[in-house]
Formats: structure tokens, C-alpha cells, sequence
């Protein structure tokens, strides 16, 4: 209707940051500038200054890349729960310590004989009550998320011990420990990677061709099909660099599908667009008749449900439940900085899954990469934190006109 | 009581909703004292006051986003419950609300759903909450309903509401409210921030309604709009009831007065 | 009735809550029955350690057994328990302050020693080693670090040994230890053929990680403690080597100083030793002995010595399918 | 103007709940419900069940109440400030960091034999240094706080090794010492208290007697008393308790003045309120001119201050500085915890100084009076969580018409 | 140029604030298409369209609020710089933002008051933001300002914002704005939520505005206002000028055809 006057690059460039494939750019941009650090930066300069001799990107080996993809998974696991409770603005510090007491409740179980598939079944559940119990005080007692899962984190933690009095257990279980293990073969990798590319693209498209029918606006066949090359591009490296090492683990696969689900639910349900208004405005959503308190109850419950595969994930890779692995450790902060960094709001209304996966990534290659230099411990916080701060900085400073801060 | 003896001219229609005696505290704030209020399908009720004479206080309890403190409500002469925001819609009472209760992280098209959300057919096997939203009909009946109020700057029903001028908000607000089934349907404020045209179309609205035997009530300082749509006004000062009228037997002044002074009889009638 | 606190240190290292706590309070119970226990576990919170000795004198301890978190931070439980005449014991790790009254350990720069020794015998020249050191908090981790080196030393400055990758584990944590075997194996592309563990906790982890690499079993592991896990490992011929040293021995000699201590009564006749700490101050001192098992030969030998530890306990889940345990 | 109905005693509490000192109602009950139990249930049923012969309540007795002060003073240090920029809307993860790299550092240089007073202003300095160096990034480049202070921990975790390359370091400086060792002595201690409330008092009428010159509304005199004569009794009660074990610490006395001019400076002054109004609505701030750039690395510059102030504490109390009791240990959760405790909102714009104290005193109860009951580590911490849920759910559950969890 | 074309009858007069060629864009949405702008001391200048058609846009520009992405901005045909809204507070802009821009968090008196507090005096070896604040004082201006207003519902001037009506809200906003010392003040739809006693009241301070030769410029969907208090009537249409009207030779007709439809020259003069 209105005459539309000619736009400029950078107008182009901010309006397409406004679109659902906009919100990966920072956290793409992040993990970009991380890993050419690490990949490409770091061997160039230790070959020039002689250190190598040759140029060895062993931080871009598909060996290197499958490490930090499983070494990664079990933050992005809770990273993916934690991101829908920071939809609805709530926080969840018990994450790590109730991925903690499932992965020790497992460890227990299938050395008491309990059959693995069963122990995992058990435990999930045990989870999402664990979740859930929480989410009841904080939606009908009223008390800050903050506090119920500080005083969570503390409860599971001392219940953690008390599963767990030795401080770890091993855990030789074939079935639970077949899902860090398991892998994909080659060619099924392959099917599974074109399947689901095809699905993606045929959506896009039908979805496309229905608004055409129903007379509404288009998007763009350029932004269309970028985001279906670019969706395709980044299913077949992984699928090809995790191929080139091993091939793709049953872990990764279920972890993606998870989310895929979780993520499906969050942006394509009436749930989820009921976790996106009682973010955005807790008031206006109880005032058109969405159930607030319950939806907060059974986010939880989510986190409690990603927290159980996160313990069932963590102690299948570690082949061994330890407490500080878990509930001691550093996990619950890196947990919850993956899902901010990914570009979820902790004021709620804001985010998504996928870019909780994606930060935990720029989280999980920091230490991966630091640890392939031979860098002391000191120097390697240092560094981190600091290539944490420019890879993050670079968004921000791309973007016209920069925010708040918060 | 004020209310009845006021009731001057045609006898009241039989009342749809009615609450009585309802009394509202926030607080050292006692917002209303003891309120009764009506209104019939068919009929459009205007609610006049002052500015915090408790008008939208009164809005929120009918609409079960305030619990009163105290009175009575009544659906066709049954007592009901309204205790939330659900037990209004479930009774068919819709809501324009003054600060709108938008979300502007959500688009417009999301906004206009709220709540209500269409899913696609066919996913029955799923409770309601989780089956695919429709969203590509969400867009459809947004746009229908947009373009119904003329709001023609406009350009996209997928802008995210929190960039939206005050008006189109407003506009958003209205569309959603009436777009959906109900009985009762009450506006507050609703063409505040419209332009001239866009309160037109508004108006026409809530004639519209009246025509399809609707409950309306309508909320405004505009003397003018009230008298073009409404049947019979109520005033409230203070959080009391002063009066209500028939529209067609009072004029503009003798309701500014009795929203700025009450009537004359006014200190036997406080509650 | 007199009260004495046991103050561990953390929950990382099964040994103590599981062997030490309990036969300090065992022997206790033995030898001085009216005299109460309180067992208190810091968590590796050097702040919350301190308060808990706080804790423990105002319900008037008489004396403090440490574990302390770190040599250093501990020297004020030492110190504000001497303000009140309190003694301090310190227990397997120094408390680096001037009243530290005792201290009971084993030779662990031998121990150190030992566990290179072994992998140094089972590796052949030219090969790579990976060292997973302790936390680098505990005085213990750079006296075990020290035994290592003496031992490696030589070898790797001739060449007959490579040392491929080290790193520190800040709080003995495995999962530390497993990002560290991780990246030491992506970073020589497993060409690894030794793994000089400070801890059974680390060699578990560095197993774990080279279990996915298929070569869990085929690389010499060292460790310390012989924890029932590791015992187990090393039934599966997956840890090779562990440190052991009789705990019980240890908390009965601590146990008898801690009862002399509570009646005032002198302790010289049971700790004729004196080591000198951090701060230069001579601390009354009793060692005990050390063994380094290795193989099934050990485990039976830490089995037979370990009142704590029976085979039972020992050959459950996979190992019960070991020759050692049929 | 209007006839005022009758207001019922719930409505006058909820009323009361209201005004300036309703603020202080929720943690307070907390710290009454948990000293409560601990002082008088836990020695009753001791008691009653045989096993205490004697009613022993030594949770509330002189001597431990002096260390559950001293066992708090660093948690509530860092809590206070961490409050300012929670009241901006604002997080800081890396208070604890920082603090451990002052005190890191405090211990360097007095060791070095630079003076302990020189020493400690040094360190400030720095503290002021690190806190608005984040702070900068924060408001200029607009990476969120929670991801620049995130970095921030890493970093300064790495600086506090690098500072410290054991870890852990005795600090002997009399200087430095004398902060947690000089004692006031009795009398002066007394007055001290004395002066205090009656400059409270003063104030309070001296304000009453001018809103009333000034026809402004008046506080009712019951409330206005009630307030003079709570804060009479809470002094008086603290110094003549500290004074029965010991006396008043230094420690204590610098931590209140600092809360005390950091809550005057909050409430009180134009830099305060603009605290509370970029809080509150950040972009109405800005419109009515404030420069909220500058504010938030000014607050995040106070942190820092706070921190080093915390560094300095710990140091002198724990006479060592080591990396586990700073930044690999849980003071940054407690001290977050404790502002949060207190009432300060994770959204901005609600909160107070003097609040974090009492959350700070809130989690420093649990620690303390657990390690006087003879449980199990693990027991302790379910129990710990346990409590601190019942203390905090106790106001929500007496508030008419609970909140949104928030 | 559509803006002096259309300037018919008397004479301009000198203008006091004055933009040219403004745009401003949000990501896809062009909201102001090189608009031209001109208030003169004395004179009160009416901005009006239809919703979305650029009026808040436009005054948050002139407030600093928003950065322009480009146009010219002049002071007594001076250029000056305007990117926040300090720039604008120190050319003595003030302005009543159509969303209120008040602290919800705060009491009345606070927000009154907010970003130039009252300290009070003798404190001057400190820096002014950590002087203490002279509440009493606060509360004194607060309570002249809603008295003036004739807002009779507002109990106590240390309330909360977050619990007050709408009409009440807009109140303070507007007291904010004409308390302040300024040369310019701008109303961005100031009455909308007012009550008919506090609208007139506000009509009657735009009034004393121009009479102590402030530049006034008002924004308004009702035309009664509009014709009531302006001397000048700046139409925008889709982000750009239709046309600028003196009062006295126009009518509200006329008005609202420009707004809606603009001018029939318009095609050859949309910028
Ligand atoms: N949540 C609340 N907390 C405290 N006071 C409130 C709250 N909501 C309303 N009030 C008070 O109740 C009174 C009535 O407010 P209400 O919003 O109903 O007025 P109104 O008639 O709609 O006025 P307006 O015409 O300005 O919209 C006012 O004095 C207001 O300050
Ligand atoms: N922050 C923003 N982000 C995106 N679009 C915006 C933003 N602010 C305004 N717009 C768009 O710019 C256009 C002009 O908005 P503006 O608020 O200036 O309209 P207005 O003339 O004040 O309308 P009203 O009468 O409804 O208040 C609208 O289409 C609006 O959607
Ligand atoms: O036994 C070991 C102990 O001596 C050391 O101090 O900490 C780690 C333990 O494994
Ligand atoms: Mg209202
Ligand atoms: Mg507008």
C-alpha cells in the first residue's frame, strides 16, 4: 500500500535480524569467532612463531569436533530445560544438583539389578516430580524461583550425597551405558541428516505455498531458501564430520531430538505460545484465561524431565556418577550461562532451545579449546573468560544502536 | 437505594449480568464501596466517572482479574462464581481492559489469539495445549479483523506488538475482544488513542453488538460517544454508586455533574 | 561427657567419610567410649570448613581432627583453636601453622615415586606419559607430584619417556580429570602409552575416556587410595597400579593422640617423630606404612590388609566376572 | 476528603506491609522462624527425646550468635553490594571472583611488606577497577550483565590463581588481621549504639515535625513509634549481646556504617532513586534524562568496591586467602541468595541494603546452626533446604493474595 | 514544498524549534519519511493523523528519545544537536509521552520529581547526585501539581504508580512536564485517558503555556480540542506532511479529510 523506499544493506541486515532466523545470529557469530580462534588463529600463529611445524587444526578434527559435541551435551541438555523456565522469567538454580540425584538414583538402581531401560524410565520420573515439586511452591506459595530452587539446589545436593555416600559409583550398566556409546552407522547418519533436511524444506515451502492460497504476505524466496541452504549446510557437515571421525552418536541424535520436540512445543503449541505471554506479560496472560500457575508447574516439571536426561546422558558418558560432576561442580552456572548466551532473556518472553544447544557450544569450546593449548590453569580462565567477552562483544557491536544491557 | 430510584422514564430490561454490593480494597485504598451494577443483553450500559472513581476496579471484577472483597454476582438472575479471569470467559464475558493486557513480545497475530489460540484439525489424540497451533488461520482472521477498524499503517500482522503505535495497540486490543464469542463484551476507554476514523468503526461496533443481543459496557469520557451508543449510563463517584440513567432522558451537563458533584440527595445514598 | 570433631575435607574421595570417619569413630568408640564424636564434611569450602571448627568449639570440642581443604586456609582453625587451648590434629594433609600438634601420614613422595616407577616399567622407551596431577591446593598433591618426578625426571630429560600432557585437578574432581584425558588424547591422537595418575578418582576418569578409545586396558594407570572402584578397575586389568596405605592404622594413631589429648595427658611415647611444616614448625608425627599394589595380586593384598574393605564388596557388577573373583 | 471505612486488622497489617519498615517484615520472620528452631525447638525436643540432659540452647547464646555474625560478615558484604545492581535490573556473577582477587592480591602485597592500610586501599581501588570495567562493557557494548560478569568469574578466577599460584596464602599483616580481631571495648560500644538510635529518633521526629509544618500527610504515631522503638530494641539487643561474648568486632561496625551510607545513598539521594527508577522502567529513565550509561557502571563500580571490601574481610577473618573460600567455593550463590532473601527483585527496581544483611544473616543461620546439630553432611543439606523453604514460605503463605512467584 | 505550499493566510510566524527532512525507519517499518516541522514561541501547534501515522515518532525525535537516521534539527534557526533526551531537556524541551514514561516502582511525589530532583541546600561539597534529596519538598510540589489538575481521587501523594488509574497516571505525567522550567512543551495525546473536569483543566494549561510564551505542541485525535486550543494544525499522513493549516481558516472536515485521504495533490508531494 505504502510506497516501500529502496533499503539499505545495514536496513536489510537489521531486518533480518528480526526474524525467527535472526535470533542465531549472535550466538552463530559467537561460536564462529570461537572456533576460527581456536582452529584457524591459534595454529597459524604457533606455526609462524616455530612452536608447530606445521599448521595443525586439531581443534577443527571431526576427533576434536565429536568430543566437544559430547562433551558439550550434558549442559545443552539442561540448557535446553533451563531455557523454558527463563521463558516465563523464572530461574532455575537445582538443574545440575536434580540432574545429580537421577544420574546417582540410576547409578544405584542398575547396580541393584534394576534392568537399565527400566532404572532410565524410573529416574525420569523421579525428575519430573523433583521438578514439578518445585514448580508447586513457586506458582501457588508464591515464593521467588530464585530462592525455592537455592533452597532445591541445597535439598538435592544433601540427597545426592545421601544416594551417593562414597562420592562416586560406577557405572558399567551395557544399556546405560550404550547411549554415549551407540553409534550410528555411516549410512543411516546420512538417511537420518537428508530425512530430516527434506522435512524442513518441504515444510518451508508447503507452509510458503499456504500463504500464497490464503492471500498473505510472503516471505522473501531469498530468505526462504538461505534458511533452507543454510539448515541443510549445517545438518551435513555435522552428519559428514561426525561420520569422518566415528559416526553420529545415539546420544547427540536423541538430544537433538529432544529439543526438536521441546522446540516444536515451545514456538507451534498453544503451550508454548502460553510460555512466551506469561514471559512477556504474566498479567495480561492470567488475564485472557491462561492457566499461570499450572503452565509454571509443568515447566518445571520440563526442567526436571531435560534435568533426568541430562543425569542419565552424564552418566552414561562418564561411565561413572560422581557429585562433583554434577551437583558440586561447575555445571549449573555453565548450564545456565549456555541458555543466556544462546540469546534467552532472563526477564522471560525471549528465547529458544535451539540457541540454548548453540550456547553451550561456545561454552563447552572454550574449555575444550583451551585445554588442547598447553596453557596453566590460571591462564586458561583468564583466556576464557575473555574470548567469552569479544565473542559475545561482536554481536553487540554489529548491531545498529545498542541495547540496554540487560 | 440509589440504583432503583433513579430508574426514571421506561422500566429496566431484565438484567443479563448484575453484580451487587461488591466492595474492593488495595490496601488503605478502598477503591469501591459496595457497587451494584447491571446490564441487559441487547443493551448497551455506559459506566461514567471521574477519573479513579473505581470504573476500570469495576471492569476487573466483572471480568474475574480482581477478586472482590466482597458482593455478588449474578448471571440471568443465578448466582455465579468469579473468581478468575476463566470464570468470566467461560460465562461468555469479554474484555477490553484500559492498559489493553497485550503482550509485546508476540505479534500481532499472536496477540489477537491470546488465549485462544485455533489449532490445525485432526491432532485429537493430543490434549488441546499441545496440538499444532494454526497460525497460518491466526494470520488470516488477525488481518480480517485488523482491516475491519481501518487501521491501515498497519504493515504487517507478524510486527511484534511492543513497536506498535498507541493507537494500533488500541485497535489490537478491541479486535480481540470482539472477535471472540461471548455475551457480555465491556470496553474500557476503547477509542482513546484511535483516530477519528478508527472511533467510528469502533462505534459501529458496539452497535453492531447490541444489534446481536450482546451485553455491552462501555467505559468513556467522551460525552459524545456515549450518548451516540449508549442506552442507559451509570455513574460512579468516590467508588459509589451516584445514579443511573436512561440515556434518552438526561443530557450531557446532568451527567458531568453527577460524576464531578453527585446528585443532591447524594449524602444519604453513599454506601 | 568431653566432645572431639573429625573435619573432613570434602565428599570427592570416598576414603573419608567411608574408611577414615568411620574408624576414627570406631576406634574411638573402643578406646574412649564417653568421649563423643562429631564428624563435620566442608564440601571443599575452605569458608565453611573454618566454620565449621567454630561450630565444633562452641559446643566445646577438645580437640580438632583436620582434614584440612588446604595447608594454608586450615592455619586458622589451628590457630583459633589454640586461643582457647585447643589442640589441632592434622590428618593426612599438613596444617601449615605453629599449633599443629600432630600429624599422621604415610611416605607419599615415595608413593609418588612408586606409581611412576610402575608405569616407567611398563612402557618402553620412546613412549608418551600423560601426568593427572592432584589438586594443586593440597599440600599432598605436590609432595605425591614430587615422588613423580623424581622418578620421571631423568627419563624425560634423556628422551626415553614423553611427557605429552599434564595438568593439575583442582579439588581431585573426576570430571576435571576427564576434560584433561579428553583433550590429552585428541591432542597426540592416542598416542599415549602411559597415564601417571596422582588418584584413583583420576584414573577412573582418564579409564573412562580411553575406554571410548578402545584402549582402556592396554595403557599402565596409576593411582592412590585403592578404592573399592579401583580395585575393581584393576581386577578388569584397566588400572594397573594403586597406592595403598592403612587407613585404619592411621585413624587408630590419631584416635590415641586425640584421647591423650583430651585427658592433657603426654603423647610423645606414640609419635617419637617430628616433621617440619609450611611455617617451620616442628610437628609431632607418626608415618605409617605404604604398599603399592599391582594387579589381581594386589587387590588380594589390599583385600587380606583393609578391615574396611572385603572381597565382596569388591566383586560386584562387572568385576564379579574376573578370575580373581570366581 | 472521603469518609475512611473501618479497616480491618488484616487490612492495617497489610497496609503496614506497605511502608518503608513492611519491607522488612518477610526476612525477618525467616531469621525469627530459623532461630527460632534452632534455638528453642531443636534444644526442646533434644530435650524431651533424652538426649540432651539439660536445656542447652547454644544456637542462641552470646558466643554463637558473635560467630554466626562474623561466619555472615563476608556473605552479607558482597550481598549488599550485589543488591545495587540488582536493583538496576541487573546481575553479578563474578562479586565472589573479584573479592577473591583482592584479597588474593591484598595477601601478595602485604607479603611484599607494602603496609596493611596502603595495602587495603590498593586493593579497593582495584576492586572499583574490575567492577567497572564490566560494568562499562555492560552499559556501552550492551552484552547482557549476566553473560559479561559470567566471563567476569571466569577471568577473575584465573587472575586469583595466576595472583596466587597455590592457591592459597596465610596472611599475617597485624593490619590486616586487626579488622576481624580489634574488639570495641564495652562502654564505648554502648554509646555507639546509644548515639545511633538517638540520631534515628531525631531523624524520624524532626521529619514528622516538618511534614506537619509543611500540611503534608502524617505517618500515624503508632507506626512512627512502633518503628523508633524496633530499631531501639534490635541495637540494643545486638551490642549487649556481643558485648556478654566478647564485644562489638570492628569488622561489624565497618560492614554497618558501609551498609548504612550505601542505604542512605540508595534511598536518600538522586543517584539512589535514579538506582530504583532505571530499575523500575529503564526507558522512562532515560527519557527524563537520566544517564543510565554512566549509572550502571557506577553501580557495577560499587560492587567492585563491595567486593574488594569483602576480600578484605575474608582475608582478615579467614587470616589466609584461598581460591576455594572465594571464587571456587558457593559465597557468589549465597550472596546472590541473600539479596534475594532479603526482598531485592531479580527484575529491578525493589530492593534494600539492609535487607541483603538480614538474607545474608538468613543463610549464615542455616550453615551455623546445622554444624551444631551432629547430622550428616548430607543430612545437613536437606535439611538446610528443608528450612530455608519453610522460612521463606511462612510470609508468602501469611500475604493475602500470593504473587506470581517473582 | 507541501509545507510552505499550504502555509496560506497570515504569516508564519518565526519558528522557535524547527526539523527538516526527518526520517526515521525500524528495521522494515519507514515511520518518517522526511517530515518538516516548526513550532514558534507563543503558539500552540497542533500535530494530528491517523493512528500509526508517524505523531509519536516524531515527538520522541524532537525529544532525543529517538535518534533520527537523518534531518536537521534548529533552534531559533540555529542547528543544534538532538540524539538524547538530555540534548532536549537542555534546550528546554519537555514533553508528555503518549506512553507516560513513569516509574511504576515509585510513588506519585517521586515520579513528579524524576531526573531533577529537589536536594537540599547546603550540601554543595558534593557532587549534586549524592546530595540529599529533599522529599518534603517533593511531596509539596507533588501535591500543587494534582491539585491543580483537579485529580480529587488521588489519596496520597506517596502512593505507588503501579496502583493508579489511568487518568490518574496521565495526570502526573503531564504535571512532570508543565512543572519543569522549559521553553518548549510537547503533549502527546494528553487527555486521553482524563475525565472531562481534568481535560478542560489541561486544555486551560496549554492555554497558559502559549500566554507565557512557551512553544506548545499538542497532539490530539479530538478534533474539539484540537480547534480549541491550536493556532496552528500540522497534518502527517503515512510518515510524511500533508499539510500545515492555520486554525482560523480551516474546519475539522477539513482536517480529517487530509488526515485520512490528504490532500488531492498529494501524489506529486509525498517526499
Ligand atoms: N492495584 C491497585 N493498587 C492500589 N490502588 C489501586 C489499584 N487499582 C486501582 N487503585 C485505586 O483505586 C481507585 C480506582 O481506580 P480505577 O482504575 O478503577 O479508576 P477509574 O475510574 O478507572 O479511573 P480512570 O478514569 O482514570 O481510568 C484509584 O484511586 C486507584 O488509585
Ligand atoms: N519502536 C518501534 N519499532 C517498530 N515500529 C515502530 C516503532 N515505533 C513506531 N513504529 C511504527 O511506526 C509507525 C508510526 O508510529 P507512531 O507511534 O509514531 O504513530 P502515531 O502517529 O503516534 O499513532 P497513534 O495515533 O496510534 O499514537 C507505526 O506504523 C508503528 O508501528
Ligand atoms: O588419599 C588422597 C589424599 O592423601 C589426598 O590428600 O587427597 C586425595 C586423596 O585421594
Ligand atoms: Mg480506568
Ligand atoms: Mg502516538
Amino acid at each position: 500500500m505504502q510506497p516501500e523506499a529502496k533499503m539499505t544493506f545495514l536496513d536489510r541486515f537489521s531486518a533480518m535480524r528480526e526474524t525467527q532466523f535472526g535470533a542465531f545470529v549472535p550466538v552463530l557469530l559467537a561460536l564462529a569467532a570461537i572456533w576460527g580462534y581456536f582452529g584457524l588463529v591459534l595454529p597459524l600463529i604457533d606455526l609462524m612463531s616455530g612452536e608447530a611445524d606445521s599448521f595443525r587444526a586439531i581443534f577443527l578434527s571431526p576427533r576434536n569436533i565429536y568430543n566437544l559435541f559430547m562433551q558439550s551435551a550434558v549442559i545443552a541438555t539442561l540448557a535446553v530445560g533451563i531455557t523454558i523456565v527463563l521463558l516465563l522469567g523464572d530461574i532455575d538454580l537445582s538443574a545440575a544438583a536434580t540432574a545429580g540425584v537421577c544420574a546417582a538414583l540410576l547409578g544405584v538402581l542398575v547396580l541393584s539389578g534394576v534392568p537399565g531401560w527400566l532404572a532410565c524410565i524410573i529416574v525420569i520420573f523421579v525428575g519430573i516430580v523433583m521438578g514439578a515439586a518445585q514448580g508447586l511452591l513457586i506458582a501457588y506459595v508464591g515464593i521467588p524461583s530464585f530462592v525455592v530452587t537455592l533452597a532445591g539446589l541445597l535439598g538435592y545436593q544433601g540427597l545426592m550425597q545421601k544416594i551417593l555416600p562414597t562420592g562416586n559409583l560406577n557405572v558399567g550398566d551395557p544399556f546405560v551405558r550404550g547411549i554415549a556409546r551407540v553409534l550410528i552407522p555411516d549410512l543411516w547418519g546420512i538417511v537420518l541428516g537428508l530425512a530430516v533436511v527434506g522435512m524442513f524444506a518441504y515444510a518451508n515451502l508447503r507452509k510458503q505455498s499456504r500463504r500464497k492460497t490464503l492471500g498473505l504476505e510472503q516471505d522473501s524466496p531469498l530468505a526462504l531458501w538461505s534458511q533452507v541452504i543454510a539448515f541443510a549446510a549445517i545438518v551435513v557437515a555435522v552428519v559428514f564430520t561426525l561420520n569422518a571421525y566415528r559416526s553420529l552418536p545415539l546420544l547427540l541424535v536423541l538430544l537433538v531430538a529432544i529439543t526438536a520436540l521441546l522446540g516444536w512445543i515451545t514456538t507451534s503449541t498453544p503451550y508454548g505460545r502460553s510460555l512466551f505471554a506469561v514471559g512477556g506479560n504474566p498479567e495480561s496472560a492470567r488475564r485472557v484465561g491462561m492457566k499461570v500457575k499450572r503452565l509454571r508447574v509443568s515447566a518445571f516439571a520440563i526442567v526436571g524431565f531435560m534435568a533426568a536426561i541430562g543425569g542419565i546422558f552424564g552418566a552414561s558418558r562418564y561411565g561413572s556418577v560422581s557429585y562433583t560432576a554434577f551437583a558440586g561442580g561447575s555445571l549449573l552456572l555453565e548450564a545456565i550461562g549456555a541458555a543466556v548466551i544462546g540469546g534467552t532473556s532472563l526477564f522471560g518472553g525471549r528465547g529458544s532451545v535451539w540457541n540454548a544447544i548453540l550456547g553451550a557450544l561456545v561454552i563447552g569450546s572454550l574449555g575444550n579449546g583451551l585445554d588442547l593449548t598447553g596453557a596453566s590453569a590460571a591462564d586458561k580462565l583468564m583466556v576464557s573468560g575473555a574470548i567469552l567477552l569479544l565473542a559475545v562483544a561482536i554481536d553487540a557491536l554489529s548491531r545498529p544502536g545498542n541495547g540496554s544491557g540487560r | 437505594m440509589t440504583f432503583e430510584n433513579t430508574m426514571v422514564g421506561q422500566a429496566a430490561p431484565p438484567a443479563h449480568l448484575a453484580v451487587r454490593g461488591i466492595q474492593k480494597r488495595f490496601g488503605g485504598v478502598h477503591a469501591l464501596r459496595g457497587v451494584d451494577f447491571e446490564v441487559a443483553r441487547g443493551e448497551v450500559m455506559a459506566l461514567v466517572g471521574d477519573n479513579g472513581a473505581g470504573k476500570s476496579t469495576l471492569m476487573k471484577v466483572l471480568a474475574g482479574a480482581h477478586l472482590a472483597d466482597d458482593g455478588e454476582f449474578l448471571l440471568d438472575g443465578k448466582p455465579v462464581e468469579m473468581s478468575t479471569p476463566n470464570d468470566a470467559t467461560e460465562l461468555g464475558i469479554q474484555i477490553v481492559y484500559q492498559d489493553l493486557a497485550l503482550c509485546e513480545n508476540l505479534d500481532v497475530s499472536a496477540n489477537l489469539s491470546l488465549g485462544a489460540e485455533p489449532v490445525k484439525p485432526g491432532w485429537s489424540f493430543l490434549p488441546h495445549l499441545l496440538r499444532p497451533l494454526d497460525d497460518l488461520e491466526m494470520e488470516v482472521k488477525a488481518k480480517k479483523a485488523i482491516d475491519k477498524l481501518e487501521v491501515r499503517t498497519l504493515q504487517s500482522v507478524r510486527a511484534k506488538v511492543g513497536g506498535l503505535s498507541g493507537g494500533q495497540r488500541q485497535a489490537i486490543a478491541i479486535a480481540r475482544a470482539v472477535g471472540t464469542e461471548s455475551s457480555v463484551v465491556m470496553l474500557d476507554e476503547p477509542t482513546a488513542a484511535l483516530g477519528v476514523a478508527q472511533t467510528r468503526q469502533v462505534l459501529e461496533v458496539v452497535k453492531r453488538l447490541r444489534e446481536t443481543n450482546h451485553a455491552v459496557v462501555y467505559i468513556s469520557h467522551n460525552m459524545r460517544d456515549i450518548f451516540e451508543v449508549s442506552d442507559r449510563i451509570t455513574v460512579l463517584r468516590h467508588g459509589s454508586n451516584v445514579a443511573t440513567y436512561t440515556t434518552s432522558d438526561t443530557n450531557p451537563d446532568e451527567i458531568v455533574v453527577a460524576m464531578t458533584r453527585g446528585l443532591d440527595t447524594e449524602n444519604g445514598n453513599a454506601a | 561427657e568431653d566432645m572431639v570433631a573429625l573435619l573432613l575435607p570434602e565428599n570427592v574421595n570416598p576414603r573419608w567419610e567411608q574408611q577414615d570417619a568411620a574408624a576414627f569413630v570406631r576406634t574411638m568408640g573402643e578406646i574412649a567410649p564417653d568421649v563423643k564424636v562429631e564428624v563435620f564434611n566442608a564440601n571443599n569450602d575452605t569458608a565453611t570448613q573454618q566454620r565449621q571448627a567454630e561450630q565444633a568449639l562452641t559446643q566445646g570440642a577438645k580437640v580438632l581432627v583436620v582434614i584440612p581443604i588446604d595447608g594454608e586456609s586450615s592455619a586458622i582453625i589451628a590457630d583459633t583453636a589454640a586461643e582457647e587451648g585447643i589442640p589441632t590434629i592434622a590428618y593426612d594433609r599438613m596444617i601449615n601453622s605453629p599449633n599443629t600438634t600432630f600429624w599422621v601420614q604415610a611416605d607419599l613422595e615415595g608413593m609418588g615415586f612408586d606409581q611412576a616407577t610402575h608405569v616407567i616399567e611398563n612402557t618402553k622407551d620412546g613412549d608418551t606419559l600423560v601426568m593427572l596431577k592432584g589438586s594443586p591446593t593440597d599440600p599432598n598433591a605436590a609432595v605425591i607430584h614430587n615422588g613423580q618426578l623424581r622418578a620421571l625426571t631423568p627419563l624425560f630429560e634423556s628422551g626415553a619417556r614423553v611427557m605429552g600432557y599434564e595438568n593439575w585437578t583442582q579439588g581431585w574432581d573426576p570430571a576435571i580429570a576427564r576434560r584433561s584425558m579428553d583433550q590429552a588424547l585428541t591432542q597426540l591422537d592416542n598416542n599415549v602409552q602411559g597415564v601417571v595418575s596422582s588418584n584413583d578418582g583420576n584414573a577412573g576418569a582418564a579409564i573412562a575416556a580411553m575406554e571410548e578409545q578402545g584402549m582402556a586396558g592396554t595403557v599402565p594407570v596409576s593411582g592412590l587410595d585403592c578404592t573399592v572402584q579401583a580395585q575393581q578397575l584393576m581386577l578388569l586389568g584397566k588400572q594397573t597400579q594403586c597406592g595403598w596405605r592403612p587407613l585404619e592404622d592411621m585413624a587408630a594413631a590419631a584416635a590415641q593422640v586425640t584421647v591423650r589429648l583430651v585427658s592433657g595427658e603426654d603423647f610423645s611415647d606414640l609419635a617419637p617423630q617430628t616433621v617440619t611444616n609450611g611455617v617451620g614448625a616442628d610437628v609431632a608425627y607418626v608415618p605409617v606404612g605404604s604398599y603399592s599394589a599391582i594387579g589381581a595380586e594386589g587387590v588380594a593384598y589390599v583385600i587380606e590388609n583393609d578391615a574396611s574393605i572385603t572381597k565382596d564388596m569388591v566383586c560386584q557388577g562387572e568385576a564379579a566376572a574376573t578370575d580373581f573373583c570366581k
